[in-house]
């Protein structure tokens, strides 16, 4: 039998009418079987939604939303809830007129229809996508007040596809075929340069996202996955894919996605996303409402580099750490779960969160990278987060020292 | 987390032979040595009037940008300041990212409707822009491997293997790793995050961190 | 480097204008990151839905929609298109409203809001839920032509919820305390017996499902999680749960769900869902249409009492056997992908999968089912399925001797 | 597949004190040996009289059923007959199943509207429809307890432990396991399977097989 509960419990001061009065779900029939052929969440859910900051960009078709991070658990991030970053807006792409094409060196240019995609073999894999310029509003100090605004260029997807490898051997790569240029068949015309080694090892051509067909804004029918890797390359609405004896070295991967450091010299082809958490509970879209007592909190990691063993978490800005609970199974270059239960006594709180993966490194503090980097840098900000709690339970994005 | 799908000897025949006319249609990948460079040529006073029809009202007649559009000229010597200003001229390494860019992506909603000639034409507008170029210049395929930007050397490939990884790891202190903590930054202060749906679009009353607006821009 | 390709290739005709003419979405801008808060799917691929057979039942309202097999990949339902059952529609409930009462033999009988719910630790896990009157259907023989009928009323999804352990002990069961009477706030006001064993082993009461708030149909704002067994126990919008000395025998426990024998007596309590797979493609619903030539099999199999290390496939009616490639994580009493990829000869095939458990447990036939239970069992048909593929690739559902 | 939540000694202090005003409004269910059941009493007339206002329209005056809504009475001696009729007088085990569900989820879309009293009377109304009682009998919370079901002992606990598991299971066939196979029922036959989203709502062209209906109903 269970333990008995001992803990003194809060008496009402009387009934609750939600108990004593009848409500109508208890009583009158709800909608049938037939009402939503696909299934939409609850109206009191309306909140739960990505969104943008107008003021961030000149339009919002060439623009970024965000992931609602401090809504969600576990580690699957919802299909509708996965942020969107287009360069030219959503391509809305009728699966039965496109194509992809593998040119360059190969000893066979080919070029497939989506049902030619489907009779290669496939494979299932969770990964995180993580835009490189995730955070990169807080490089200069505390800016944005919300986990979604700060952390929220995030998603966490099972992905089915073709192993890009496959394709590739398909096509036949040359002895001096050592990149590829995936490129996009959106007006943007993405492209990226990738090193041949990683596109044999564990890219994928991908046609579904959590079970069903890709989303339109996450590349409808075809995406390249590029695990651990940052979100830009994971090329959207994929078209082609050229095999090159030398990068391209594209718009995306000079003028944007290079790493400008404090003497003007700039890091270029940072691929890797480093290891990095965040709580998302509380936060400050997710204030304590229920005063002291046992709380929850809890958070995501993940590193481009591996699994996440080990989190971290502070209630004191640094002072003393706790090791957090792990959650929910632990892939390769996927996001993780943790918990870290706790009782609140009512005052303020610095909380922080600090990953380790599987490679023994450790998620810096902001200070710590500004250190290497200066303030410029803008992409691959890691950095490790707090939240400042204060006596009501409300959060608010700080910086500590 | 996978058991792999097998590969097959000798490829399984899906898919079809690419006809050349079908790779011509879409191999419009232009690299710093040449590569996929169509024949085609432009000047600067052709360049400036094609500009000045489909890029200025987003970029600006002299790619100083209008509003919040991409500026894309200018910029020098600031890479090493508080306030960076990358453009193509102060940042890009390779003149064959803009024709590749430009003619693959731009105007904005009319991509590939420029013809080779007037990329060309832009481009050499662009070079001049950034004072790389005099007002009586024309770029061709010929020439342009000549070309070499003023910032290319300025950038190295990624060593965080060397600088961060082996610093940022081992056990770290778990106990009394401070005396005392104390907040140096609020995000209060600027007051700049959307409180709800409506605000979202709504101005900011505080103007966000240089910084911010970049980031976005450049995600 | 990879391989190279040998296999000779198709060769086109003519270019394809869907390569040299150029596309809407290569040069005009989509829509912007503002367009769609909550994301849905492509609408070129609104034929994937759940779907009703309006003959099967009085009204829509006590009735049963069914998932798209053949539409999904990987194991994760999507949750817009998880199967429905109500027995009074969907309960569209406020939750602020809800609560949720433990009462019965415990030493304190105890009500909790949602926001008290939220204040336990919580767990992630992965959990198949089928009906146990799925494949009811065909205990007679071959009657529906599509898997979507046949074996759509599963579903499988990450649940994140309180072990029911813990709110138990909050409430300190009474050392006679046996069995639990879980009941839903829906007009069916559901209610199904559950020996006390199992309700602190692994139930959950679960807020959220594959990382967002249950959605209405499934329960909103909770449910209760009894893993590996028959879907009807997952008492759905769960408002209250009775801890007692014997079981209730309510209606779902007598009237349903028990299992009428050939000489006329019936089992009871027939909790655990049997080892079962399907082959979702090909199938009636999505039949070969490439042609002879490299085929990808596709199917799932799950076991309420355990994982899946194994499912054979026989292309001849089980003449002669194979085993699948089994795909994506294998977590207990949840769904497993298999894969067999095969060269079609063009020659009609007769389809099948055996699912292995880990208790060593081989999925029978249904000629085998019925000689222990006869016809009229209704529930529980985990036998084999068998699809007929003919020379031009339609599949149809058949049995074989 | 999980690090587990953590107990803890005493409790979480969660939650409060439920009042018996609240357990009292929602404690509805009844058990066979009368645990749940409230003083009250009925008769059959009376339940006649609420059971053709109330129920009749959808289980027919005698519980025979309008259309496909279920059937209430009769079926006896057919549960080991090719096409069993599962009623409250053929199959149920248990009186008190009755009683809990009619006013449970009874009348559908009015769940608990009925008094006590008329539960007494309709559940009376039904045993007389199952001829488990004279038309002059009145049913109480004083005499339910000697109420007996006919078919209670056809149920036994599950046995498939004992019965399936252990002979479904072992190393099968894998190579040669028969001569030859051939087809002994086809789906398409019936014709029942809706083929597109509009056909789902039509009619079946052949009588689906009789235990199919009943699935769903019972699903
Ligand atoms: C309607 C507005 C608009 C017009 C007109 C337009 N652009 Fe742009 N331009 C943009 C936007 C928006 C971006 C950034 C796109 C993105 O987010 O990827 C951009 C980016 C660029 C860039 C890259 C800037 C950088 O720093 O990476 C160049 C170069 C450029 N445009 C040149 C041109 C040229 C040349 C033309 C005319 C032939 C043109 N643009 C017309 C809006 C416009
Ligand atoms: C509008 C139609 C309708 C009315 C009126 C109605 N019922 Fe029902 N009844 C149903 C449906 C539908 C079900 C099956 C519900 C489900 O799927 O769980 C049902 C189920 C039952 C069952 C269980 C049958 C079984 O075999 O498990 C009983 C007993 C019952 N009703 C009694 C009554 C009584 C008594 C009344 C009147 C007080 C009543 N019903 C009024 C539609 C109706
Ligand atoms: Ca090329
Ligand atoms: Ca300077
Ligand atoms: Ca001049
Ligand atoms: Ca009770
Ligand atoms: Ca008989
Ligand atoms: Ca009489
Ligand atoms: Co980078
Ligand atoms: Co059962």
């Amino acid at each position: 039998a269970a333990a008995t509960g001992k803990f003194a419990h809060a008496q009402a001061a009387g009934p609750d009418p939600a108990i004593t009065q009848m409500q109508p779900w208890q009583q009158y029939l709800g909608a049938g079987v037939d009402a939503a052929p696909y299934g939409v969440p609850s109206p009191h859910e309306a909140h739960v939604v990505r969104r943008n900051v107008e003021w961030l960009t000149a339009d919002t078709v060439s623009s970024v939303n965000f992931t609602p991070l401090h809504e969600l658990e576990g580690i699957i991030t919802p299909n509708g809830l996965c942020f969107e970053r287009h360069h030219s807006g959503v391509a809305e792409i009728d699966p039965g007129q496109h194509r992809l094409m593998i040119n360059g060196l190969v000893d066979n240019p080919l070029v497939f229809t989506m049902e030619d995609l489907m009779r290669f073999p496939r494979e299932n894999r969770t990964y995180f996508l993580e835009c490189a310029a995730n955070t990169g509003m807080e490089w200069r100090g505390s800016q944005l007040n919300g986990v979604q605004f700060t952390h929220g260029m995030i998603h966490n997807v099972v992905y089915t596809g073709v192993p890009l490898r496959l394709i590739l051997e398909e096509a036949g790569v040359r002895t001096n075929g050592s990149w590829i240029l995936p490129e996009g068949a959106d007006a943007s015309g993405m492209t990226r340069s990738i090193p041949m080694e990683k596109a044999l090892d564990d890219c994928m051509v991908a046609t579904h996202m959590n079970g069903e067909r890709l989303r339109p804004e996450q590349g409808y029918p075809l995406r390249l996955v590029v695990p651990g890797w940052e979100g830009n390359m994971w090329v959207k609405w994929l078209r082609r894919i050229e095999v090159g004896d030398a990068p391209w070295h594209h718009r995306e991967e000079t003028s944007k996605y290079t790493d400008l450091l404090a003497d003007g010299q700039a890091r270029r082809f940072t691929w890797e996303m480093d290891a990095k958490s965040v709580i998302t509970n509380p936060s400050p879209q997710a204030p304590i409402l229920h005063g002291p007592g046992p709380t929850v909190l809890t958070g995501v990691a993940w590193s481009g580099r591996g699994t996440i063993p080990r989190v971290d978490v502070t209630l004191d800005g640094g002072i003393n750490w706790h090791r957090a609970r792990m959650s929910g199974p632990s892939f390769d270059k996927s996001m993780h779960r943790f918990y870290f239960e706790f009782d609140w006594d009512g005052r303020p709180l610095l909380l922080q969160s600090r990953a380790h993966d599987s490679t023994g490194y450790v998620q810096p503090t902001k200070d710590q990278l500004r250190e290497v980097r200066g303030l410029n840098s803008i992409y691959h900000n890691n950095g490790i987060q707090t939240w400042a709690i204060n006596e009501r339970g409300e959060a608010e994005n700080v910086e500590v020292g | 987390q996978e058991n792999p799908a097998p590969s097959r000897e000798g490829g399984f025949g899906l898919g079809r032979t690419a006809l050349p006319e079908e790779i011509a249609a879409w191999d419009i990948d232009i690299r710093p040595d040449g590569q996929g460079l169509p024949v085609g040529s432009g000047d600067v006073y052709t360049g400036e009037e094609l500009y000045i029809d489909y890029c200025s009202a987003c970029h600006g007649d002299f790619g100083e940008a209008v509003g919040r559009w991409p500026v894309l000229a200018g910029g020098f010597g600031t890479l090493d300041d508080e306030d960076p200003h990358k453009t193509i001229g102060s940042y890009w390494p390779y003149l064959s990212t803009v024709w590749d860019y430009v003619h693959r992506a731009m105007p904005y909603g009319a991509a590939q409707s420029l013809e080779d000639d007037e990329v060309y034409a832009i481009v050499a507008y662009l070079m001049y822009l950034n004072n790389m170029v005099d007002d009586d210049f024309e770029l061709s395929n010929e020439n342009f491997l000549e070309m070499a930007m003023p910032n290319e050397d300025a950038f190295f490939m990624d060593d965080r293997a060397a600088t961060e990884l082996t610093v940022f790891a081992g056990e770290p202190c778990m106990e009394n790793c401070a005396e005392s903590i104390e907040i140096t930054a609020r995000a209060t202060v600027l007051n700049v995050t959307p409180e709800s749906e409506e605000e979202a679009t709504a101005t900011p009353e505080a103007t966000p961190a240089a910084a911010a607006a970049e980031v976005v821009e450049t995600a």
